[in-house]
């Protein structure tokens, strides 16, 4: 579950600010959202609207402000966000997949070693891994590939390595950022359509798109941010 | 964290050092030459300061005696050399033990000595001991006054040089040891660097599935840790070889020591277990320690 | 190409050291501790070199006359002397002579011989040239055969302990120099690629707009030379202090070097425009060609 | 003028080949094409068709294969690219803008400098530079903005600025690799646009897209290529 009440995010600015220039307008205004468990969500917005800010919100990578006229709270899948300690960011991490728009898989590796990786950096058990990692390959229609280098896939199959990595650990969510910002529009509904799958088992979805054309298709909750804040929420 | 975690952080660590090898070998090069210099600096100085411990310890001045004096007079000049302020020890030294004791250090002229056959050419003489070596100046003019005196051998020069020596290999180990130290860093924190490029990706996804800083850091910690115990390795072996070809390339000159009051180098027995503990365990902390501090900087989690 | 494009070049180039300044500050180090190396080996084997020249080239051999031999017995010895084989010469050295040029090399010890007076406690000698120097041991067998002699002072262990220094000092150099070498290369390939990092998207797009090979190059070349140039310097200030200084600190052992038949190093200014040239030519060289060579390797056009 | 007949490109496979994959699949397949000065063509198919390879193919970034059966040429602006030597390469790229989907824009410098770069990279002089500059940023609209640092600017703005950058050696011909990618749909109508009223002036553009919409909308010519070959070609 996603809750943000009121929140507000400023990069720190300093090097801009040393180049003469001393605003610093907050890029994220007094959000206040819910998403709920099992929803399936996507974000639209223009270019440098705060889409990627908000995500890296919700994974800790950057932090909300605290302001003194506002009560602000943000919590992440049980995680209190605006307390929780540079230590416990693994933790929280591990409750939610993410999937990137340049897929971010390691060229060295096969797409076993690649799903595998994931498991062992939170030090998963080797029995563990053994199991779940062709089982979630296995479910994105991979199973034939499992020994192959990414470099020898197609745009479309490594982003669903890529998925099936974010769901290796079993999170409760599921974020992807600009998921077929890559993809033609074929294999671009082919991966949503994959992420939807998902969603129908169960796990939360969070999708940020430009492809106002994929929202149409699939509909589902619609957030559209402006300038930072929120000009539309509800479903299509 | 699991056992089976911890294999897998260290082969990674141990794979970190192939995968960056030009650096790691920079990184081992630099290790070991400044260890070496540090390892020959302390050998040199231990030994030039128990050199002039000897030298000075001995505090010996030597009274050559003219050749004819008689014994009588040989004995007044003991008793005049006794009677002398500062001077806390006489001992009589004859041309015959000299002889002897020539005999003896120079193994490699026994010929030259054959032909000489046994009667001493060398001047008999008194050992003094002096009892302040600071004063050591007037004492000796007070000693040359006095009659049928040859020469007077002080071992004040010999001291003089040889602390010379000493101080000025120090200020120069000193002064590229901190150039080496300086560039050390330095390599050592681009080897991380370097292999925290190599991993960019990887780190970047691991921090993004939920790993801890400590099991990003562990393999470059293990990479540190294994070319810095390589490095003390490789250093131990290297000074050993060269201290003890050092050694015996000039055990043949024993007079030269026997000038110096020793028969020879301090062995290598007496420092290995100081060595290798301290080269061992100096490269590897440095290049853990240096490993650990450059990869905070560029693993921000 | 453009003077105005050259211009613009070497202000890139200069600004790469600074925008890379710490591997800049590795590449400096580095190649100044080796340089040193270099020069500081030269310097101290050509010295011992020298030395050795002088103490063989004067292959002389001194005869002590036993004292209160009388003037016909010594002029005797002077003919066996003369006559005897593989002597080239002979020339009396006196004891008056003989105490001249000791308080004259004594000059810190003056005190002693204002006390001793004219009278020289020196015996009187003389000195023989070696015709053939690998005779040496069987020629002062048949000299120390010769009535009236008290001692017979070579050359010969001297020469022993001071190649014995040289060869040594010559390998511990080469192996270290040889690490460094490596070392240096690594570093300076490291700073190139660290600069070519920094810039790699600018290269991206000069590639893009049409620069060619030989523009996307040259700032490196500028900035490999600066720092070879600064090297250079450096180490040759630091040289001209540390021998200068060196120097002064060993002048006053004047015996020391008597014994070597010189009174001091070899001055600096003998070295200087050698050094000046060496040094600067070199480092710029080795610096520019290391950083064209891996440049070449990671701006593929 | 761009003009191929019967080319085929191989990627050098080394890598993929110690693995065990011996197939050299050529990347483009027998593709002869000709685009006349002053022509305005979008470039569209899936992922891995050999666009972007056949981009690289014209500014010799990747190179024909020589092949026995048929009878290759290249010939793009003039240079005939079979028998162009390494040292002529930089040569054609200044015949030849470049507009990129990640804009590739130098973050410590600001627009000025960013378009001056390029020109001082073919040595042009002074004068003509201090000239040129200004003129082409003013002819994108970025007037008012000449001294900012890219990072202070919105994505569309950015991907003027590379545009400018692209014109600003007078090339004969300018080529765009998805430079809507990272776009929002507004922003890249305000692109494509751009593009369009500098094809009006005469310079031939070559775009490369995912976008179908954009297509549409501009129409033009429409090449489209399916596993490295060309599928359609033909004006829309
Ligand atoms: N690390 C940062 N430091 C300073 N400002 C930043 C940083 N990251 C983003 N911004 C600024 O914050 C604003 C929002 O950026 P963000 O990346 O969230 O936009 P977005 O909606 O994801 O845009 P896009 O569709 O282009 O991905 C932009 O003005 C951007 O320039
Ligand atoms: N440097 C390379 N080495 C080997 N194979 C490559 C290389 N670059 C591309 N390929 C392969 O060549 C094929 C065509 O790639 P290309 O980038 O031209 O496709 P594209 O049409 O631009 O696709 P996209 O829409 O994803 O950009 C793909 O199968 C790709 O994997
Ligand atoms: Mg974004
Ligand atoms: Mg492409």
């Amino acid at each position: 579950m996603i809750e943000l009440n009121h929140i507000y995010v400023t990069y720190d600015r300093r090097e801009i600010m040393r180049a003469g220039d001393n605003t610093t307008e907050p890029v994220l205004k007094d959000i206040s959202l819910k998403i709920n468990d099992g929803e399936f969500a996507f974000i639209v917005g223009e270019n440098g609207a705060g889409k990627s800010t908000l995500i890296k919100l919700l994974i800790r990578e950057v932090t909300a402000d605290r302001r003194d006229d506002v009560q602000s709270s943000i919590n992440v899948n049980g995680y209190d966000l605006m307390s929780l300690s540079e230590r416990d960011v693994p933790l929280l991490r591990r409750t939610i997949g993410f999937v990137f728009q340049d897929y971010k898989l390691i060229q060295s590796m096969n797409v076993y070693d690649n799903v595998a990786f994931s498991l062992r950096c939170t030090d998963a058990p080797n029995k563990y891994i053994r199991k779940r990692v062709p089982a979630v390959i296995g479910l994105m229609g991979l199973g034939s590939k499992i020994r192959q280098n990414p470099e020898k896939l197609s745009g479309g199959e490594r982003q669903r390595v890529a998925i099936a990595r974010a769901l290796a650990g079993n999170p409760q969510l599921i974020i992807a950022d600009e998921p077929t910002g890559n993809l033609d529009p074929r294999t671009s509904v082919e991966i949503i359509s994959l992420l939807k799958k998902i969603n129908e088992k169960g796990t939360t979805v969070v999708i940020v798109t430009h492809e106002h054309e994929l929202v149409k298709r699939f509909g589902g909750r619609l957030i559209n941010i402006k300038k930072g804040e929120i000009a539309f929420d509800g479903h299509v | 964290m699991r056992l089976n975690s911890f294999g897998y952080l260290f082969r990674r660590g141990a794979k970190g050092i192939i995968q960056n090898r030009i650096m790691s070998f920079a990184s081992l090069c630099i290790l070991t030459v400044s260890l070496l210099m540090i390892g020959f600096t302390v050998l040199f100085t231990s030994n030039i300061n128990m050199m002039i411990g000897n030298v000075e310890n001995k505090n010996e001045v030597i009274v050559y005696i003219k050749d004819g004096t008689s014994d009588e007079d040989i004995e007044k000049l003991g008793e005049q050399l006794k009677g002398a302020s500062n001077v806390a020890n006489v001992s009589f030294y004859s041309k015959e033990q000299a002889f002897e004791d020539i005999k003896a250090d120079m193994t490699n002229a026994e010929g030259i000595f054959d032909y000489l056959g046994d009667e001493s050419p060398l001047p008999d003489a008194y050992r003094i001991r002096i009892t302040d070596i600071d004063k050591m100046s007037s004492t000796l003019m007070d000693i040359n006054g006095f009659e049928n005196i040859d020469k007077v051998k002080a071992p004040y020069d010999f001291v003089n040089v040889l602390s010379g020596i000493n101080t000025m290999v120090t200020i120069v180990s000193a002064v590229v040891l901190a150039a080496l130290i300086v560039v050390s860093f330095v390599i050592i924190s681009n080897t991380t660097r370097a292999s925290v490029d190599f991993r960019k990706r990887e780190i970047q996804i691991m921090k993004y599935v939920g790993a801890t800083n400590t099991f990003i850091k562990i393999p470059f910690f293990i990479e540190g840790l294994l070319i810095g115990i390589i490095a003390g390795v490789i250093a131990f072996v290297l000074t050993k070889i060269g201290y003890d070809s050092l050694s015996a390339l000039l055990s043949s000159e024993t007079t030269i020591f026997a000038a110096m009051g020793t028969t020879g180098f301090i062995p290598f027995s007496h420092y290995s277990v100081y060595a290798a503990v301290g080269y061992i365990g100096a490269a590897a902390l440095i290049s853990a320690i240096g490993t650990v501090f450059s990869t905070r900087k560029y693993v921000k989690v």
